[in-house]
């Protein structure tokens, strides 16, 4: 099975983790990632909040360039990417006036066939393969959080239920580990704060962690590389303002990789500000019982 | 050579302004045939239809124009006038020179010369209309009633007590309906059962009313005054002539974790079971899906799972044997009392247009229930015994929030209306709630109060000013579980605050739907519905309970939201379109019917293929001996409902429409 | 084009069904919706009756265009004559055509009770095109032994040359 | 051929039958034939000159051939189509009539031509036939023939539809200018049977009894609308019109229209309904406004 | 949904139908949005209240309030809004609008960011982070908070050193520039 591929910015950087656990995953799972030549960035938020015709400008820039290397879906794993695009595909294809304007722009043919994907998708299509594959992860309780791209808005995502999706979960199922039931999985963490706004998205990740860490999880699965920075790497700041809070924050993908007994280093794992290191070790652990992750 | 009379509205200055009446008036005198040409103010006042007798006295008319404003409008009023001076009505007839031209046009001249155009056209007509005489239809003095609800007793009641035969048909194994869930009900708070029981009772009992319960309507077929309707009589299981509803099958039965419908879910039944205490007929009825007998005999077990109840009966009345029966019963006309149900919020939604709530955990939050859950727990009869106890713990909430307009005024979600009868029933709850917790509190997430009706709105105030309940204007986010409680996110749009509730239970006010399956049984009665399946009435506002198809009457939640009164008035309404319609010896009715002329009919039977009615019969044309001549077409003037298809079809023209023959339209298209 | 022929005035004759379009004229009339004062309404129960022979009568008898107009398909009042009637005149809009009438003289429409504004529209908009057509002399000079010279401008200027006028 | 004979001797011998509608030899050509004695079996005959459609003798405007007795006719497969509307509108009972199907291998234009099967001489409706074996019958006779040679020139139909439209209306103009209002296309079809036909009909007079083109044309209109759907394409209208007005191609036209938008041909089964007469709620309706 | 026509053109709600398609009018003013809303407890207006002040063209008020500039784009309000007025496209409307109004509109630390993050695209096609919080802290002066980030993200190689250049940034740069200029239209019209 072939997947057209948009990496992200943030996959070559803050992400890096998710780049390469994703493509060990993929690879273990026998799926090929044809990179898009040449991509270049979405836009994210910036243009977004902006200039609303850049930003489908940018995006459609990206599906015009997969369209010509004869590309017919596309799977953007961070979230915010996966909307731009989504959202692109959806405006090039419902707002005409707008289309004439950008299509120019392209310099090369759009018909808009390019299908777009995001990485939970894609790894809930693979679920039963997973589940075949796995060293179930016995004992290990995380909490899925989707955040706000994955699933809103509905028509733009046109994935899973946006109110209450379970897509995560069947993966996180998949590969033998328990998905605690909480409340605050759809919250949003702040990301297009992460840099100038850090007092917001200090006090709303601080909600979202604490809210997981009563529901007795161990560690925190995302799919958005924003979410994860705000939530790992603002995580100290947030603990500043109260009780510690010490939860890992994986990509699902890490999650699939550990399952798949992907060799550990290709999943970045170390790379994280909060240590995965208790989780790993609850893994290891031949009955475990619940305690708190020890800091990393 | 006729004499048609023209006589010529101004309506005031509405056709006048820019039709010159006068003028036509004349033009019209002119044609050949026309006897008499004048023009007045008013055609339809008392003055105006003294002037159509008066002509048609002293000039002996044998045809009269009205050209006025749309037939649709004073075609009666002028042809009781003519009938009235003695001519037969359907001579009469009207050129609309009012909405069809004064209205639509500036231009003096042209609008004239169109005016005339058009009721010269009606004269040539009327110079070849046929006196013709009603169509006279016997009437089966019967109303069948669909729904045993309030509305579908009350319309039962009503029209036995009138004099009239009733045959009572109702889906579920008792009738009663929503109401006989109810506690208490608002504004009176008067207990619901003690008010609905008794009119259960007197239903049942009544010597004119048959009740069809555990039943539904197959197939429908007729017309005004003589339909016959199939009704399904499905298997209870339980012979009903010998059981004497003592009880003892359902003791016996060993699966009693059957979540009950009538308690919401909230109460437990077993499989052979009654609805609830005080059903009528009290009769149980085998729940076949959870049954050990028949999920075995499913499974295709040879040997019998289970009989424990047949063994309990003493009157052998439990027959696992039975089969669904069919009944055919003739009835003159039928009311639609098939009632509501609520959103099914957290479930399977049945349209793509509605969306579950997923914010909102129905389903997921065990504390978060519906208006009807809540009614359950607030009956003296529930499952609580009248306590209000969570389902999860069972313990008493001492913090209850209650969201309005749920499915509500929501287009995204749900359903564009307002449900109307949910501001009542929220109010009613915060007091049932505060008359047995007197230290709860309640909450109320609201977008408007809607409290028309006598002694609504003081009701509703009365919640919030003597029982304590506070009212916050605004939508709730979403329902988060925090351990025992549920965080509540909602916003005061009056002082602009985010209110966040850590309550211990939450009940959603969700919307009033029209029954399941209701399009199914409008499209067997051919009446119309809207798009959410509400039936639609005859006239929003001046044939509120009649329907598009004659003989066939509407009466509560199945033609929009109601409430209890508001259904009871409606259903009396009803009853009283069918005793009016019963009070005649035979029906009239408009005689455009279509007549075939079996001398010409070559008997191809197109007519027959193309008769959305069925009206076209074949019948023999037979010698003296009796021998078969030839078979032609004719026409059930009762069935017939004139739309003509059938002339338009046949292609020797044989069968001809009265009021709209090829002669007649040959005329106006002449004449134009 | 109309300009050409600016005293023109189609004759237009429309044959609609008594409960969705009839009411939609009454509609439009009772909103006041101003249209051309061409088109003269023949009311009938149903599309279903209307007859093809009403359009040849209405053309014989100098109708420059014709309107057909019913209920919206699951809406006819009788439950199926507009779907007849769609029958019906799918075939002879097109065998009409095969003979050379121009179709474009004939409007058929779905018009419901509470579409006044659908109304006005179509009663503009074919007295636009009608008038656009011409007077329709080819139909009403088929009675005279010989056709009628051929109008100046429009439609019946080339079909009667093609007719070859002596 | 001794086939037929042999099948319409026993047929009336045991009296099945009091009467065989075939063809025999005449004076000028092939012409239909009324065998009512065994012994006359032997005139009947049946080639490529047999170019009428017998089944007009069944219509029931013909009560003195009713009057002979129960009849047995001889069809090729168009003529079986019309022996099938008959049924299927209840003019014809399927059991009051013996049907005597023969394999056809294509006719020539005119009964008085050479039985030899030319592009030059073949009947245009043989030359894409797909029926030249009936489907409804009692008796099936002879082998089926080799197909008939294509007729010569183009499709006359869409010769006509290709016509720009001013064009196509000056052709039938002339064409039924001609027109002497003879009647004889609706006499000679089978498909005629109305007991008083809409054209005689004087109150209202929808169509005029004069001979001009307007009232032509209005004739025309009606018979074609009439036919949509039912027209068995025997051709016999053109054959029997005096003025060589080419009425086929209005009808195959229609033909064509009704099985482009309903998909229906008439077929020579008398259970498959026609399509006037009936709808979809989902009919192409794309010249609805 | 109405088409708004009944908007002046001159009026805000107007201005917002031609930038949105969306009619404000639409808003029953429940308070879904705000209710759900993470940062309406920063916002001066709330959600609802903005589009009320949009609904009585309370210019001035509106488009100078920091709120517009303080929403996350998360969604949740349209996701949930019962009457599908969809708040958030309507909210990027409002900054959009504010931005032809005044450039200067957004708020300093904001207005940087994402000058900066459009900034480094237009270069080099692509954002890298090292190159972006730089020029972010330089434009301002917020030289301490996260400093002590950084090298810790360096360390884990998360933030990319050397900015790489994508060979289609010519493309990229046209089509900047041919948003800015669809702007500018606009803006005049």
């Amino acid at each position: 099975m072939k997947v057209g591929y948009f990496p992200g910015c943030s996959l070559h950087a803050t992400a890096k983790e998710l780049d390469l656990s994703l493509k060990a995953v993929a690879a273990s799972l026998g799926v090929e990632l044809e990179e898009i030549r040449d991509w270049s960035c979405c836009g994210a938020s910036s243009a977004h909040a902006t200039n609303h015709l850049l930003s489908i400008a940018l995006s459609a820039r990206n599906l015009a360039l997969a369209e010509a290397q004869g590309l017919t879906q596309v799977m953007a794993p961070c979230a915010a990417c996966f909307s731009r695009l989504a959202t692109a595909r959806h405006e090039m294809a419902h707002d005409e006036g707008q289309a004439q304007l950008v299509r120019p722009m392209l310099a090369r043919p759009f018909k808009n066939a390019v299908e777009v994907q995001n990485v939970v998708a894609l790894l809930q299509g693979l679920a039963g393969e997973i589940k075949a594959r796995a060293t179930p992860l016995a004992g290990l309780k995380v909490a899925c959080y989707y955040g706000c791209l994955l699933v809103r808005p509905p028509e733009i995502a046109q994935f899973d239920d946006p109110e209450d999706p379970t897509s995560m979960e069947q993966v996180v199922a998949a590969t033998g580990a328990t998905a605690v039931r909480w409340s605050r999985r759809l919250d949003c963490c702040g990301a297009g704060f992460s840099i100038s706004r850090v007092g917001s998205v200090v006090r709303l990740g601080r909600a979202i962690l604490e809210d997981a860490k009563a529901a007795g999880a161990q560690a925190v699965v995302v799919a958005c590389p924003m979410c994860h920075s705000n939530l790992d790497l603002r995580q100290a700041a947030m603990e500043a303002r109260g009780a510690s809070l010490g939860l890992p924050i994986l990509f699902l993908t890490q999650l699939v990789g550990l399952a798949l007994k992907v060799p550990r280093e290709s999943l970045g794992l170390e790379r994280h500000f909060v240590s995965a290191a208790g989780v790993l070790e609850a893994l290891a652990a031949p009955a475990p019982e619940q305690r708190p992750a020890p800091r990393g | 050579m006729s004499r048609i009379g023209v006589l010529v509205c101004h309506c005031g200055e509405n056709i006048g302004r820019t039709v010159d009446c006068a003028k036509v008036a004349h033009a019209l005198g002119e044609l050949p045939g026309v006897a008499h040409a004048a023009d007045y103010k008013y055609m339809c006042s008392d003055p105006g239809q003294l002037l159509i007798k008066q002509a048609i006295a002293e000039k002996k008319l044998d045809g009269v124009v009205v050209a006025a404003c749309s037939p649709r409008m004073h075609e009666k009023t002028f042809r009781r006038a003519c009938a009235s001076a003695g001519m037969n009505s359907f001579l009469c007839e009207m050129a609309n020179i009012r909405e069809h031209c004064s209205w639509i046009h500036e231009d003096r001249e042209r609008a004239t010369e169109k005016a005339i155009a058009l009721a010269r056209a009606i004269v040539e007509k009327v110079k070849r209309n046929q006196p013709l005489s009603p169509i006279h239809i016997p009437i089966e003095r019967r109303a069948l009633v669909i729904g045993g609800g309030i509305a579908g007793i009350q319309a039962a009641l009503d029209v036995a007590d009138g004099g009239g035969q009733v045959v009572l048909v109702e889906k579920e194994p008792s009738i009663g309906g929503h109401m006989s869930q109810l506690s208490e009900t608002f504004p009176t708070l008067d207990c619901s059962q003690c008010i609905l029981t008794p009119r259960m009772v007197e239903a049942y009992q009544h010597p004119n009313i048959k009740l069809l319960a555990y039943s539904e309507v197959e197939s429908v077929s007729g017309y005004i005054g003589n339909f016959e309707v199939k009704v399904r009589r499905k298997a209870r299981g339980v012979d009903e002539t010998r059981c004497n509803g003592c009880g003892e099958c359902q003791k016996a039965c060993p699966s009693k974790k059957i979540p009950s419908e009538f308690e919401q879910g909230l109460g437990k039944r077993t499989a052979i079971y009654v609805p609830f205490p005080q059903a009528v007929p009290n009769i149980p009825v085998i729940d076949r899906a959870n049954c050990a007998l028949f999920k075995g005999r499913a499974k295709g077990a040879k040997k019998q799972a289970c009989g424990l109840c047949k063994d309990a009966c003493g009157r052998q009345a439990v027959d696992f044997d039975q089969q669904d029966s069919f009944v055919t019963e003739k009835v003159g006309a039928i009311v639609v009392a098939t009632g509501y149900q609520l959103y099914t919020i957290g479930k399977a939604q049945p349209s793509e247009k509605l969306k579950g709530y997923g914010e909102y955990g129905y389903g997921k939050i065990p504390d978060v229930i519906d208006g009807l859950q809540f009614e359950r727990l607030a009956s003296a009869s529930g499952p609580t015994g009248g306590k209000i106890l969570r389902p999860s713990d069972g313990k008493e909430p001492k913090k209850i929030v209650f969201l309005q307009c749920i499915g509500s005024r929501d287009p995204a979600k749900g359903i564009e209306y307002c449900s109307k009868i949910c501001c009542m029933y929220v109010a009613k709850h915060t007091m049932l709630y505060r008359h047995k917790v007197h230290d709860g509190k309640a909450y109320v997430f609201y977008m408007d109060v809607r409290a028309g009706g006598k002694g609504y709105e003081e009701f509703a105030r009365r919640a919030i000013e003597e029982e304590g309940a506070i009212y916050l204007r605004g939508r709730v986010s979403k329902l988060e579980r925090a351990g025992e409680k549920i965080k509540v996110y909602g916003f005061d749009t009056l002082s602009g605050r985010p209110m966040v509730i850590d309550a211990e239970m939450v009940v959603l006010a969700t919307a009033m739907r029209p029954q399941p399956g209701i399009e199914t049984l409008a499209q067997k009665l051919s009446v119309s519905y809207d798009g959410h399946g509400f039936i639609n009435e005859a006239h929003p506002k001046l044939r509120p309970v009649e329907t598009n198809t004659a003989g066939v009457f509407v009466a509560g939640a199945c033609q929009a939201p109601r409430d209890i009164p508001d259904s009871v008035s409606m259903a009396s309404g009803a009853a009283s379109k069918v005793l009016g319609l019963f009070s005649h010896e035979e029906l009239e009715r408009d005689p455009t019917v279509a007549v075939v002329d079996e001398a010409g009919c070559a008997g191809c039977f197109h007519c027959e293929r193309v008769c959305p009615y069925g009206a076209v019969e074949r019948k023999d044309v037979k010698n003296r001996e009796g021998v078969v001549l030839k078979v032609v077409a004719s026409v059930n003037k009762g069935v017939c409902q004139g739309c003509g298809t059938c002339q338009a079809t046949c292609p020797s023209k044989k069968v001809e429409l009265q009021g709209f023959t090829d002669e007649q339209m040959f005329a106006v298209i002449s004449a134009l | 084009m109309a300009s050409e022929a600016p005293q023109f005035e189609p004759k237009i004759v429309a044959f609609v069904c008594n409960w969705c379009t009839y009411t939609g004229a009454d509609l439009a009339g009772t909103s006041r919706l101003q249209m051309a004062p061409n088109v003269r309404v023949v009311r009938l129960p149903c599309t279903g009756r209307i007859d093809p022979l009403f359009i040849v009568k209405a053309f014989e008898r100098g109708a420059d265009g014709v309107i057909v107009s019913g209920c919206h398909p699951a809406d006819c009042h009788y439950t199926a004559g507009n779907y007849h009637a769609r029958r019906r005149f799918a075939i002879f809009r097109d065998l009409l055509d095969f003979m050379g009438v121009d179709v474009r003289r004939i409007t058929f429409s779905w018009v419901s009770a509470s579409e006044g504004g659908k109304w006005r529209d179509v009663v503009n908009d074919t007295t636009a095109r009608v008038k656009e057509l011409g007077p329709f002399t080819e139909y009403q000079g088929l009675s005279d032994p010989w056709p009628p010279a051929p109008p100046p401008t429009g439609e019946g200027a080339s079909s009667s040359q093609a007719l070859g006028t002596p | 051929m001794n086939e037929l004979r042999e099948l319409a001797r026993k047929l009336l011998g045991d009296g099945t039958v009091k009467v065989v509608i075939g063809y025999e030899e005449g004076p000028r050509g092939v012409r239909p034939a009324m065998i009512t004695d065994p012994a006359q079996a032997e005139r009947l005959v049946f080639d490529a000159r047999c170019v009428h459609n017998l089944a007009t003798y069944l219509n029931p405007r013909r009560p003195h051939l009713a009057r002979l007795g129960k009849p047995a006719v001889v069809v090729k497969g168009c003529d079986a189509r019309a022996v099938a509307g008959m049924i299927r509108e209840s003019q014809v009972k399927r059991e009051d009539v013996v049907i005597v199907g023969v394999r056809c291998g294509g006719v020539v234009r005119d009964p008085t031509m050479k039985a030899a099967l030319a592009p030059e001489t073949v009947s245009p409706r043989c030359g894409h036939c797909a029926s030249r074996e009936p489907k409804l019958f009692d008796h099936l006779l002879g082998a089926l023939p080799p197909a008939p040679p294509r007729p010569a020139g183009d499709d006359p139909v869409a010769r006509v539809e290709q016509m720009p439209l001013p064009e196509r209306w000056a052709f039938w103009k002339e064409e039924l200018s001609r027109c002497v209002r003879c009647h004889a296309c609706r006499e000679v079809c089978p498909m005629c049977f109305c007991a008083a036909c809409v054209a005689d009909k004087s109150r209202p007079q929808w169509i005029e009894t004069s001979s001009t083109p307007r009232a032509n044309l209005s004739w025309q209109l009606t018979r074609v609308m009439h036919m949509a759907g039912r027209c068995a394409g025997c051709g016999e209208c053109t054959r029997a019109c005096p003025s060589h007005i080419p009425l086929s191609l209005i009808l195959a036209h229609v033909a064509r229209h009704v099985e482009r938008r309903f998909g229906y041909q008439v077929d020579d089964d008398p259970s498959i309904p026609a399509p006037i007469g009936a709808f979809k709620t989902d009919d192409s309706q794309e010249f609805i406004l | 949904m109405s088409d708004g026509s009944f908007h002046p053109d001159s009026s805000l709600a107007g201005e917002l139908l031609r930038a949105t398609g969306l009619n404000v009018a639409v808003c029953y003013q429940c308070g879904k949005c705000s209710a759900g809303c993470p940062m309406a407890a920063e916002m001066p207006l709330k959600p609802h209240q903005m589009l009320r002040l949009a609904q009585l063209d309370e210019r001035e008020e509106l488009l100078s309030d920091p709120s517009p500039w303080l929403c996350l784009t998360c969604e949740t309000c349209s996701a949930r809004c019962p009457n599908e007025v969809d708040p958030a496209r309507l909210v990027d409307g409002l900054r959009e609008i504010a931005l032809k109004r005044d450039p200067a509109a957004a708020p300093r630390r904001l207005r940087a960011f994402h000058e900066a993050f459009l900034r480094q695209i237009r270069r080099h096609g692509r954002v890298f982070e090292i190159g972006l919080v730089a020029h972010y802290k330089v434009r301002t002066g917020a030289l301490l908070d996260d400093v002590l980030i950084t090298p810790a993200a360096l360390r884990r190689g998360k933030l990319a050193l050397l900015p790489k250049d994508i060979e289609g940034r010519e493309e990229v740069r046209r089509i900047f520039e041919a948003c800015e200029r669809a702007a500018r239209k606009e803006a005049r019209s």
